[in-house]
């Protein structure tokens, strides 16, 4: 074997002793991260620039020897290449791999190295860990068990620093806790270009600070307290309200808009505290928005529904599941489903639809202007599920003047509504009054007010699904919390009722046995089965909907074909 | 026989009941006491009395003696909910505190606790002065294991019944050594020429110099065992046998009915001890001190007082042993009855009698 | 005052004797069993036999019916209940008690024995445990040795029978194995 | 293994009688008799408790009649029975204890849960929560045996001790201001 051969473009590298193939070029933390092993750092981070000025990554470093005439490896006597390692030890964020490098990340020299360069940042740390929101998950603690001393050599006074700055409407920092890792600058710099944080004063007063009459409160900045390795930057929502070893992290989806956000919802014993978000190469990096973080206040809103009811009167479930049947049992029937439904709830309300003779399907729109990164056009996370299912054949409308129309002439008799407002959708509270309403949905509004007969439904963060999102991904989100108690999921009322009306699919309750039936009946979901679906989604074939004008501009990882957008305008 | 006659026997009779009431109260109090005592604890020393019990320093002490505690016992048994179980024979049910009760008190009536010279002739301290008292006393006694049978019966319920049954059996194996043991005693007592028949205050007289304990000793010990087992004490508790019977014929008892089977149990214990004391101990009497008690009403009062020392350290005994030996397994006590017992007693009658032949042949 | 207390007694030893046998519940019938033994006890003690009454109550009260009441309990009393009236049994019941009161009315017809003089001039056998005793041992000695001797053959015979079941159990234990 | 079979010896005649050996235990118990009671009266006389005893759990005050909890939470995660519920504050900025940031809310124990095992006083790392010799704590209700945090500083009351973490911290927070 001969260093340096190249073939299909990968090379080999030797880290402590293993070989292993990789493409050229490829960052040395990153690869060891994919061993699964680890080369502790701070201040690199995948997704940023490298700064290389924390000096916890460093490694030995060798490269074969090359002989500067022939330019041929040198051989030692064995007929092996001769390495060479660099003299002092390098840091490894800034090393890109060549052909035939020896690493070794556990020697002696390095664990010195590491040893030494954490006792000098924990040398000002006011070791605050009992007050400190980021202790369980920081990486000063972390490492301080591999590599920490144990106790402290410095018997001069620590420098004191501002402890409680306000960076921003979000934001708070701890400068005491900071070790100049720049990582949140880097951040605002390069991804949400918005340039507000730098570093000021010299040596141990270095302080992260605004630049004047600036504040970090682009609609991101919560990302840079997910990035601080330290409890430097804290959340101000957040702060001091849960211990992040208590949380029981679920994954779950977004809804802010149709991009699909990954994230994680972290809960305690039923009670939503955070979310933060989860790394997804083909999604959102490891970014998320600070409007999406705050939609699990949504969970406890006022005008949560709770109790079923018929004509705004409290009754039991089956008698309000009996009472939506009677009403569906007629033959002037219409759906209004909604963009923030699973596929699965949209696959159970189809059914229901063409069980009940639907004279009408429709979804109503949500667009906004979106900001080209993480937030899209369309606020509704899932309209491709309903299109995919054949829930619509058309994009959403914001007025639904077709529904409107057919229930002026008396072609309607019956709405059957998903957790939509027909209020602020083109149809009056005057036109809704004309028909009978069966709302189904999480929370209160202008449809339910008038509807008939009224079925709680489940919030995203208390039920098991799937999206799919502007580049025709299909994610997972799972339960992460329980529902108020009482209130059925949506699956379950929908399949009930389709039981009731002595439909097979009454038996689906759960999502996986939705995907049973469904991975076999539509071409699109072959092959696909809820349990094993990829945490970071799959990507289906979207083609068929080519021609519909969607209404997105370009986000992060998705960029609009140019036939669509050209149409849209 | 005039109207104020009988108001004076049943005054008198009246009296001796309630005292005897009272010591067997007592004695509940001096069993929790002594067995604390044996056991290096303290007992019951919080029961206090209001204005008794305020009393600076007599109060303390009787409160620190658990004086007050058979009050406090007695009136919760009086207080507390009365359950009547389900299944029981409720006739019956009824019936066998009543049973047990009775005939633990009757006895009392002929057992002398005293005398008092009048006239020069020494007569008994005694409710009802019969001649023929000791089979006046078992014969009532023996009426006393009805309360068990009948609560071991009428309870219906497996604990209640099996302590019925070793009950009822122990007391049939047992009343034949007891009658038999003290024939000795009345041997002794019916001297040719004598008319003292089966009088207990005869018996007393007849203890004038020595006591019978040492003149038949093994009398004595045979009369002593038999009472424990007609008493229904350890080592013998085979109605209760609370380790194994929960607590036997009176499981199924609570509140005061199972309080009259308690006081009946303590009531038998103290007229059993004066019984043993007239008939070994020499009842009033004191070794070799012949007329002691000729001095009228301050002699009736002592000899009385002298009787009640005795009785009570025979009831110290009952306690001692119980505190002191495990309990016979049920075979174990009818082996003993049968097998040991009869035949020694009657070996003992045939013994006594020789010795008595020769004795008077002398 | 006597004969008020005799009255009594005796109208309730009858009373309890009759409902004896026409109770069907033997712990009921042994129960009143005590009861009349009881009232006959309080007549001897009117007669002033206290001898004879303290030996009634403790010989057939104490003990007696103690094993009655044992073997009654050992029995399942409700299906003795519930079972047929035994025409035997009571074939010879009702004949032993013809037979009894024949022989009362005999005496009776016979002789003296009953007449309030003979009554009065005869010894008060049981009055007095002394004169009990001596006319035991002495006019009475026959018939007490014969009946010891009947009761030794009885006891002989009981033991025999136990001791026979005893082995043969044994010989059948013996032979199982 | 040899089997040896020992005879029992045959009781002698007076050994068969029992009494010698019910007489033996008769002295036994006669004897005990006089002893002293071994009874401890309880509510007059308690038991000395040991140093290190783990009774009720409390919370304690520092020598400056602070509360020393910060919520951290680690006695919270650390207890075996899930017996301590802790809510969080921040403390109000420029106030007295502003430099310690974190207080607890509410602190509640529920000493039907509690096992008494010590964890939490060993987790603390700011030694404010102490397991006291006080070893019988009632009330008439469940709700009652869940001691709220008053209750408990009340148990606990101060504990002087010479660490003074967040003192010293507070001055050179104030040493650095002055420069």
């Amino acid at each position: 074997m001969s260093a340096g051969k190249v073939t299909d473009g990968r090379i080999d590298v030797f880290i402590d002793g293993e070989k292993v193939r990789c493409p050229p070029g490829t960052n040395l933390i990153d690869l060891v991260e994919g061993m699964g092993k680890e080369i502790p750092h701070y201040c690199y981070h995948p997704k940023l620039s490298v700064s290389g000025n924390c000096r916890m990554c460093l490694v030995e470093l060798g490269t074969p020897a090359m002989d500067r005439e022939t330019g041929k490896p040198v051989l030692d006597e064995d007929g092996a290449p001769k390495i060479m390692y660099f003299p002092n030890p390098v840091i490894a964020c800034a090393t890109r791999l060549t052909s035939g490098m020896r690493v070794r990340t556990q020697s002696a020299k390095v664990r010195e190295c590491r040893e030494a360069v954490l006792e000098f940042l924990l040398i000002n740390h006011p070791l605050d860990c009992p007050i400190c929101d980021q202790a369980g998950e920081c990486l000063l603690q972390e490492f301080a068990t591999d590599y920490g001393r144990g106790y402290s050599r410095f018997i001069e006074k620590k420098v004191v620093k501002p402890k409680r700055t306000v960076l921003g409407p979000r934001v708070m920092l701890d400068d005491e806790r900071c070790i100049l890792c720049s990582r949140c600058v880097r951040f605002c710099q390069e991804v949400v270009e918005d340039d507000v944080l730098g570093f000021v004063d010299r040596g141990t007063y270095t302080t992260l600070t605004c630049y004047p009459g600036k504040q970090l409160e682009n609609n991101y900045s919560l990302n840079t307290v997910d990035i601080c390795p330290v409890g430097a930057l804290t959340s101000r929502d957040f702060r001091f309200r849960m211990r992040v070893w208590f949380l029981k992290e679920t994954p779950s989806i977004c809804t802010e808009s149709s991009v699909g956000v990954n994230t994680l919802v972290g809960s305690r014993e039923g009670k939503v505290y955070r979310i933060t978000p989860r790394r997804n190469d083909g999604v959102n990096d490891t970014w998320m928005s600070d409007s999406g973080r705050a939609l699990y206040k949504r969970i406890e809103d006022e005008n949560r529904l709770i109790d079923f009811r018929v004509n705004r009167l409290p009754v039991r479930p089956e008698d309000a599941l009996s009472e939506a049947l009677r009403r569906l049992q007629g033959d002037k029937v219409a759906f209004v489903g909604s963009g923030q439904s699973s596929v699965e709830e949209h696959f159970l309300f189809n059914c229901l639809s063409r069980a009940a003779g639907s004279v009408l399907n429709c979804l109503v729109s949500r667009t906004r202007e979106g900001d080209g990164f993480l937030i899209s056009n369309d606020a509704n996370p899932n309209v491709r599920g309903a299109l995919c299912l054949g829930f619509i054949d058309t994009l959403p409308e914001a007025n639904l003047t077709g529904l409107a129309e057919k229930i002026n002439r008396g072609e309607v008799d019956a709405v059957v509504v998903h957790n939509e407002d027909l209020t602020t959708a083109g149809i009056g509270r005057s036109l809704l009054e004309k028909v009978e309403v069966i709302y189904l949905g999480s929370h209160g509004n202008g449809a339910s007010e008038t509807a008939s007969v009224v079925i709680p439904g489940l919030t995203v963060f208390e039920k098991s699904g799937t999206f799919i999102n502007q580049q025709f991904r299909l994610q997972k989100f799972l339960q992460a919390v329980p529902g108020p108690p009482g209130v059925l999921d949506d699956l379950v009322t929908i399949s009930r009722l389709l039981n009731l009306l002595g439909k097979d699919e009454g038996r689906l309750a759960t999502p996986a046995a939705v995907w049973a039936v469904l991975s076999r009946r539509l071409k699109c979901f072959e092959g696909i089965s809820f349990d094993t679906l990829p945490e970071t989604g799959a990507l289906l074939d979207g083609s068929a909907f080519r021609s519909l004008p969607f209404c997105e501009g370009p986000s992060l990882h998705f960029e609009p074909e140019t036939g669509t957008v050209e149409a849209r305008a | 026989m005039d109207v104020f006659k009988i108001l004076g026997i049943t005054a008198k009779a009246l009296v001796v009941v309630l005292v005897l009431l009272s010591l067997s109260n007592l004695a509940i109090l001096a069993e929790r006491k002594v067995s604390s005592w044996i056991q290096g604890r303290v007992g019951p020393n919080r029961t206090a009395l209001p204005i008794i019990g305020a009393i600076p320093f007599l109060g303390a002490g009787l409160t620190r003696l658990g004086l007050f505690q058979p009050l406090a016992d007695g009136l919760k048994l009086l207080l507390k909910e009365d359950p009547v179980p389900d299944h029981v024979n409720k006739f019956y049910y009824f019936l066998a505190p009543v049973a047990a009760f009775i005939p633990a008190v009757t006895a009392i009536t002929v057992l002398p606790f005293g005398e008092i010279v009048r006239n020069g002739t020494p007569r008994p301290i005694v409710l009802a002065d019969l001649d023929i008292g000791i089979l006046f006393i078992f014969a009532v006694a023996s009426l006393g294991v009805y309360g068990v049978i009948l609560a071991g019966w009428a309870s219906n319920s497996k604990y209640p019944f099996l302590g019925g049954i070793r009950a009822s059996a122990q007391m049939i194996s047992y009343e034949l050594a007891l009658g038999l043991s003290i024939l000795p005693v009345f041997m002794w007592t019916n001297a040719p020429g004598s008319q003292a028949g089966l009088n207990l205050f005869a018996v007393v007289q007849g203890q004038e110099h020595f006591w019978n304990v040492f003149w038949m000793p093994v009398s004595a010990l045979l009369f002593l065992v038999a009472i424990f087992a007609e008493t229904n004490r350890l080592p013998f508790d085979m109605a209760e046998s609370e380790s194994e019977l929960v607590s036997g014929f009176s499981t199924e008892y609570g509140s005061f009915k199972f309080g009259l089977f308690f006081l009946a149990e303590y009531a038998h214990i103290v007229v059993g001890s004066g019984v043993f004391t007239v008939l070994f101990l020499g009842g009033w009497r004191l070794p070799f001190i012949a007329s002691y008690y000729s001095g009228g009403m301050t002699g009736a009062v002592l000899s009385v007082l002298v009787f009640c020392a005795k009785t009570f350290l025979v009831v110290f005994l009952f306690m001692w042993v119980r505190w002191t030996l495990p309990r016979f397994r049920y075979d174990q006590i009818m082996k003993l009855g049968w097998t040991v017992m009869l035949p020694l007693s009657l070996l003992n009658i045939i013994g006594y009698a020789l010795f008595l032949a020769v004795w008077d042949g002398i | 005052m006597v004969d008020f207390l005799f009255y009594l007694f005796s109208l309730t030893t009858l009373l309890a004797a009759g409902t004896v046998i026409l109770t069907r519940n033997p712990i009921n019938a042994a129960m009143l069993l005590i009861l009349t033994f009881v009232g006959t006890g309080a007549l001897f003690v009117l007669l002033g036999a206290y001898f004879l009454a303290a030996v009634q109550l403790a010989v057939y009260a104490g003990a007696v019916i103690v094993l009655f009441l044992f073997i009654v309990m050992l029995l399942d009393v409700e299906t003795a209940r519930s079972g047929k009236p035994n025409y035997p049994g009571l074939v010879a019941g009702i004949g032993v008690g013809a037979l009894l009161v024949a022989g009362a009315l005999v005496l009776y017809k016979r002789g003296d024995y009953f007449t309030l003089a003979t009554l009065r001039e005869s010894v008060p056998v049981g009055a007095s445990t002394r004169s009990f005793g001596v006319e035991l041992f002495t006019t009475y000695m026959l018939p007490v040795q014969l009946a010891g001797v009947l009761l030794l053959i009885a006891m002989l015979g009981v033991i025999h029978i136990g001791k026979r079941t005893r082995d043969s159990s044994g010989e059948e234990a013996s032979h199982r194995q | 293994m040899a089997v040896k079979i020992l005879k029992r010896r045959p009781l002698s005649l007076l050994e068969k009688t029992y009494l010698p050996q019910i007489l033996i235990g008769l002295k036994i118990t006669l004897r005990n008799l006089f002893r002293p009671s071994v009874t401890l009266q309880y509510p007059e006389e308690r038991p000395d408790i040991p140093e290190g005893y783990r009774g009720v759990p409390t919370l304690v005050k520092d020598a400056n009649g602070r509360e020393k909890c910060v919520a951290c939470q680690l006695c919270e995660f650390v207890c075996p029975p899930r017996a301590i519920r802790i809510t969080s504050r921040e403390l109000e900025t420029g106030g007295e204890d502003a430099h310690i940031e974190k207080a607890p809310d509410e602190f509640e124990i529920d000493m039907l849960r509690c096992i008494y095992c010590g964890y939490c006083q060993e987790v603390c790392p700011e030694e404010a929560i102490w397991l006291q010799d006080v070893f019988s704590i009632s009330g008439y209700s469940r709700e009652a045996m869940v001691f709220d945090k008053e209750k408990l500083y009340q148990l606990g009351g101060t504990l002087p001790d010479n660490h003074f973490k967040w003192d010293r911290k507070k001055a050179e927070e104030e040493a650095a201001k002055r420069h």
